[in-house]
């Protein structure tokens, strides 16, 4: 019970207590307490992608509705709030077809893969300071290693299929998550320079008395926009969206995807998406802390109100806001110019950030009280 | 440069063209065998430099056993308009290729012969443009019976 | 083959045209600049984001009833019906001949009472009409208009073969002259096409005749 | 020499493998379900990874043989049918028609009615353009331009609609005239709509033409050249952006057009990005084009021949084009002294327009081929016919 009652009562000074830790205290004294907290994360974590999934899906086209002058889904529900619903039905009850000559088990295998990959990452992100499933001590290297495999399901994905087109976007898809995942890399060894640890309860917490894109002395806020591009590219959101490109490559990987299995695909990249922005909000906008200003104390003591969990997710909505923005003004890049952006922009401005981050926080040479 | 002084001018440096009537803007007409030659010139001498084929067409004249080609071409140098015609045999329906000439005959010609049978001599790609390659008959040949077509009930 | 091709072209075509020369934009030079001109595009789309106000949709199904439509709106085709309920179609057939499709089909009778040609049944398919007006254009006693109703999807073919006349007789112009106590006999009520459907012109055996069709519309 | 007839397993040629440690070229099949094809244009690329090295089109997915149509129906049945090519300028393909057939059967139209066909055909220029922006923006992945140009299409769309009875498929230019004449409110309306119009443009510049990945991805990308364009048969926007200011509008004006006061506009290089603002250009030329001719539309009927009386043009060949939203629409007719033509052909714009692909396309890569294509703005009915 005293569960529910920190996570009513649970302020932003409150130790970090992780479902992990909770089920780990508690395999001495009452196993089936310990089984429960483990039980407890997989249904949590399972139910968040699946509704994760539905309210992104209507948070999406809605916004990209409302930016064309239109309405969205109006139909299914009030506002048609039960759309992406009736969709996930539609999609459910679609024959599952498959290519004749489609490598089978690849096939079968990539959408899975594909959405595996992003709900790992949703297990160590810190939600709230008791809402976490597990702290790994190395989370971000973890968050990097499993959001590297995703493009492992899309490349299967597109080679399984035996299409040219999907070829094609598997191999565009390869070559520029790869790369990208060099520049989002560095603008997060950054956040760790800074903060001192790889875990990213840690990191939360270190930004106790502000957030890193504000407190790293620019460095924060260069390695936050290289982020936000970086982690464009690797969830394939316009303008980066050239695996799927659906005007060029008719879907890309996911051409000779129908039913379910395009539902995986669909689904873990709205997933990403949310993964990418939680991850933003924890490295640099301060995770689940409130919004501290230095000597305010009354502003302080009405922002301490607002339950972290909240913080976190209304950071998180915004950035995923932005992306859909993105999504929704801009054309798409040509495979060459992607490339020459990572590697001949982001890669030197990143190397180049995390070098002065390096020397600031060697030198202790602070322009302001970190 | 206006029409008479054109058609003046082509005729002297080709005395083959003839002048053709029933035409709305000049227009000369030529036999079949000094058809390359004849528009190489008007292609290529200064006063005419007609480089820009407009349109490239043909009539059946079942009639007669006769198919009219009908190139109608422009110059953007000096901006004047010239009608020329070809008739051919409507039995072999051969005629030479301007395609060399005129990159734009290319496909103007694939069209020409996909609808009414004319085969160019020395096109490089001479192949059915609209419809498919097992298709029968030429459709814009004046007897051409397609069983599927319908007749309306008037 | 043909020998020398010339390829040179005067630089820019007929003299005296004035000519405005497409400058490229200013070329985004530094990274900033590029930022700006994305930023530029997110705000504009940002702007119709903020303001609900700039919605265009129309809830199609539900604004039925305050749908407008220009009076010279084309859809279904109409006899002209006047006030007291006579046409004023004289079975002339230029709409017939009018037709680029054979949409149109007018058969005449003889009338029995005036024994003058006079329109049997007007017969017009939907399924290969192209609005194109030109039948409205064709009439010569403006007996035909375009009318407004615009939904109509059926799912057999055969549901869009029209009889437009209520009745088969003369026209409101012979009507008015005769007595009235004669009129009905000279009308025969028309309100439903029942002959077989020709389609493109074939004959289909298997084609029943058309039946519920209130008002031969 | 003779006439070799291949066909197209001829030319689908598997390359052969070129050994070990070398890229294998491959065939793509593109289209004509494809959402670059607008409609049904197969075009085949033959691919090094993801450069194009040959590319093939193959229309005639849409061809319904209108030529042959035409020779069944009378002069003014014909014009409905040329509503059904360019879709997109409809009213222009029905003048191109009604042009021709009035010249060669001398039928003398006064100013109201060139007045009234200038206006109308250049409101559907803007909408056309404006289309075609939204559908360039959609190609290259901005899919809110395609729905802004859409709500713009709508405005113009309904004073059609209000004038004409019909968006689409209008039919209203006929031989003699006009099918309505347009409504006492008309001048008030079309200049609210041009000074949207004018706004919607800038508009247009701010979201896609300033912003710099469609720059990128136009600028220098399928450069035609002058010459080229003008050998391959190359007209409209298209030929204009390679530098050659051929304009019917302005060349051998008809209609009002020597009334208004307005710029051919040309591009520089012809690429992608010339054949692009061009046409943003025009837009801009064809509001200043209404501005000046919707406030003294001269007085007069709107059809000076009756609709029943036949149409026979004397014997002849008859050539007549006009300027559609997308190049050099060609009507040539062939009359033997009857009421229907013996002969009609139609030289389409994107027939010509659709062949340069096969010349600019190579060397670049597969989404470098979506933007040439957009920016020819192909019309695929218009095509095939």
């Amino acid at each position: 019970m005293d569960f529910i009652y920190s996570m009513t009562t649970c302020t932003a000074a409150a130790d970090v207590i992780t479902l992990a830790d909770r089920a780990a205290a508690a395999v001495d004294t009452n196993i089936w307490l310990s089984i429960l907290y483990m039980v407890l994360a997989l249904v949590g974590i399972g139910a968040l992608t699946a509704v994760l999934g539905v309210v992104l899906i209507y948070a999406e086209r809605k916004i990209a509705g409302h930016f064309q002058c239109r309405l969205g889904p109006m139909r299914v529900g009030p506002h048609g709030i039960l759309q992406t619903v009736a969709d996930t039905l539609k999609l459910l009850l679609k024959e599952d077809v498959v290519p004749a000559s489609a490598d089978k088990a690849m096939h079968f295998a990539a959408p899975l893969m594909s959405l595996m990959a992003t709900v790992l990452v949703l297990g160590v992100i810190p939600y709230s300071p008791i809402l976490q499933v597990t702290d790994v001590n190395i989370g971000i290297l973890y968050v990097t290693a499993v959001s590297g495999l995703g493009v492992m399901g899309i490349l299967l994905g597109g080679w399984s299929s035996n299409n040219k087109w999907s070829l094609v976007g598997g191999m565009r898809a390869a070559a520029q998550m790869i790369s990208y995942e060099i520049s989002a890399t560095l603008s997060v060894l950054v956040m760790v320079l800074f903060a001192g640890t790889l875990s990213l309860s840690g990191i939360v917490q270190s930004q106790e008395s502000g957030w890193w894109i504000w407190r790293a002395h620019g460095t924060g806020l260069v390695a936050f926009v290289i982020f936000i591009i970086a982690s464009t590219a690797e969830i394939n959101r316009t303008p980066f969206d050239i695996p799927e490109g659906e005007s060029e490559l008719t879907g890309g990987f996911h051409t000779e995807y129908s039913g379910l299995r395009f539902a995986f695909f669909f689904l873990s990249e709205f997933i990403n998406m949310f993964a990418a922005s939680a991850i933003a909000a924890t490295l640099f906008l301060g995770g689940w802390m409130p919004f501290y200003i230095e000597g305010f104390e009354t502003f302080n003591k009405i922002t301490s109100l607002i339950p972290p969990a909240l913080w976190f997710l209304g950071k998180t909505a915004f950035l995923i806001f932005i992306f859909m923005w993105f999504r929704w003004t801009f054309p798409r890049l040509r495979v060459d110019q992607l490339m020459r952006l990572e590697w001949k922009i982001l890669l030197p401005i990143g190397f180049i950030n995390l070098i002065a981050a390096a020397v600031i926080v060697l030198t202790k040479f602070y322009f302001f009280p970190v | 440069m206006d029409a008479e002084k054109l058609i003046y001018t082509i005729i002297a440096l080709q005395p083959a063209c003839r002048v053709k009537d029933q035409a709305d803007r000049p227009a000369i007409e030529v036999a079949a065998d000094n058809l390359p030659e004849i528009m190489e010139t008007l292609r290529n001498d200064d006063r005419l430099s007609f480089d820009m084929l407009l349109d490239h067409t043909a009539i059946d004249h079942e009639p007669v056993a006769k198919f009219e080609l009908v190139y109608n071409l422009y110059s953007t140098l000096h901006g004047h308009y010239l009608m020329v015609t070809c008739d051919i045999d409507r039995q072999t329906a051969l005629a030479p290729t301007m395609s060399m000439i005129w990159s734009a005959a290319h496909w103007q010609e694939r069209e020409i012969y996909d609808l009414f049978g004319i085969r160019y001599e020395g096109h490089p790609d001479l192949r059915r443009i609209f419809l498919e390659d097992d298709w029968q008959g030429h459709p814009l040949r004046k007897d051409y019976k397609d069983p599927d077509m319908l007749e309306f009930e008037k | 083959m043909t020998g020398q091709i010339k390829k040179e072209i005067r630089k820019v075509g007929l003299k005296d045209i004035p000519v405005a020369v497409v400058s490229p934009l200013k070329k985004a030079q530094s990274g900033l600049c590029a930022l700006a001109s994305l930023a530029k595009g997110m705000r504009l789309t940002f702007s119709y984001f903020r303001r609900p106000s700039k919605i265009v949709t129309q809830q199609y199904p539900e604004n039925r009833a305050t749908l407008k439509f220009p009076p010279r709106y084309r859809a279904m085709l109409k006899l002209i019906y006047e006030d007291n309920g006579y046409h004023r179609c004289t079975a002339c057939g230029l709409c017939d001949k009018a037709c680029p499709n054979g949409s149109i089909k007018v058969i005449t009778r003889k009338g029995a009472a005036t024994g003058r040609v006079e329109l049997d049944r007007y017969i017009w398919r939907l399924d290969s009409c192209v609005m194109c007006n030109a039948c409205v254009q064709a009439c010569p006693f403006d007996a035909l208009e375009m009318g407004h109703e615009f939904e109509n999807a059926v799912y057999d073919r055969r549901l869009l073969v029209f009889n437009l006349n209520r009745y088969a007789g003369p026209p409101a112009s012979v009507m008015l002259k005769t007595e009235e106590s004669l009129r009905p006999a000279m009308m025969e009520k028309r309100d439903r096409y029942d002959g077989p459907v020709p389609l493109n012109g074939a004959q289909i055996p298997i084609v029943k005749p058309l039946i519920s069709q209130e008002g031969g519309l | 020499m003779t006439a070799i007839v291949r066909t197209l397993d001829d030319v689908l040629i598997a390359p052969a493998h070129p050994g070990r440690g070398a890229t294998q070229e491959y065939f793509l099949n593109m289209g004509p379900q494809h959402p670059i094809a607008h409609g049904s244009l197969r075009i085949i690329l033959l691919l090094d990874g993801e450069t194009i090295r040959k590319v093939i089109p193959v229309p005639g997915y849409v061809h319904r043989g209108i030529e042959k149509m035409c020779e069944h129906l009378n002069y003014r049945q014909i014009i409905h049918l040329t509503d059904r090519m360019d879709y997109l300028s409809a009213l222009m393909n029905n003048w191109a028609v009604a042009r021709t057939v009035e010249k060669a059967a001398g039928i003398e139209i006064n100013d109201r009615i060139e007045t009234i066909r200038t206006i109308m055909a250049e409101l559907q220029r803007i909408q056309s353009h404006a289309l075609w922006w939204g559908v360039l923006g959609m190609d290259l992945g901005a899919f809110t331009a395609f729905l802004y140009s859409f709500r713009d299409r709508e405005i113009i769309g309904e004073i059609f609609e209000e004038i004409i009875g019909a968006r689409l498929t209008m039919n209203y230019i006929q031989p003699g005239g006009v099918m309505y004449d347009i409504t006492p409110d008309f001048a008030d309306k079309v200049k609210k709509i041009l000074s949207y119009m004018k706004r919607m443009v800038e508009e247009y510049d701010t979201l896609l033409s300033g912003n710099v990945i469609l720059q990128e991805r136009l600028r220098g990308v399928g450069i035609l050249t002058q010459s080229r364009a003008i050998s391959l048969g190359c007209t409209g926007p298209v030929l204009r952006a390679s530098g050659f200011a051929y304009d019917l509008r302005k060349v051998e004006p008809y209609g009002a057009y020597e009334k208004a006061q307005f710029d051919v506009v040309v591009g520089t290089t012809g690429d992608c990005w010339d054949r692009y603002y061009v046409r943003i250009e025009e837009m801009r030329q064809s509001i200043r084009i209404i501005e000046q001719l919707i406030d003294d539309i001269p007085a007069g009927p709107t059809m000076v021949t009756k609709f029943n009386t036949k149409i026979k043009l004397p014997p002849g060949r008859y050539y007549n084009h006009v300027e559609t939203a997308r190049g050099v629409l060609g009507v040539f007719i062939y009359s033997d002294g009857g009421e229907k033509p013996y002969r009609l052909h139609f030289r389409s714009p994107s027939f010509n327009n659709m062949w340069a692909i096969t010349e600019i396309a190579p060397g670049w890569r597969i989404a470098d081929m979506i933007a040439i294509q957009s920016s020819l703005d192909l019309v695929i009915p218009d095509i095939d016919r």
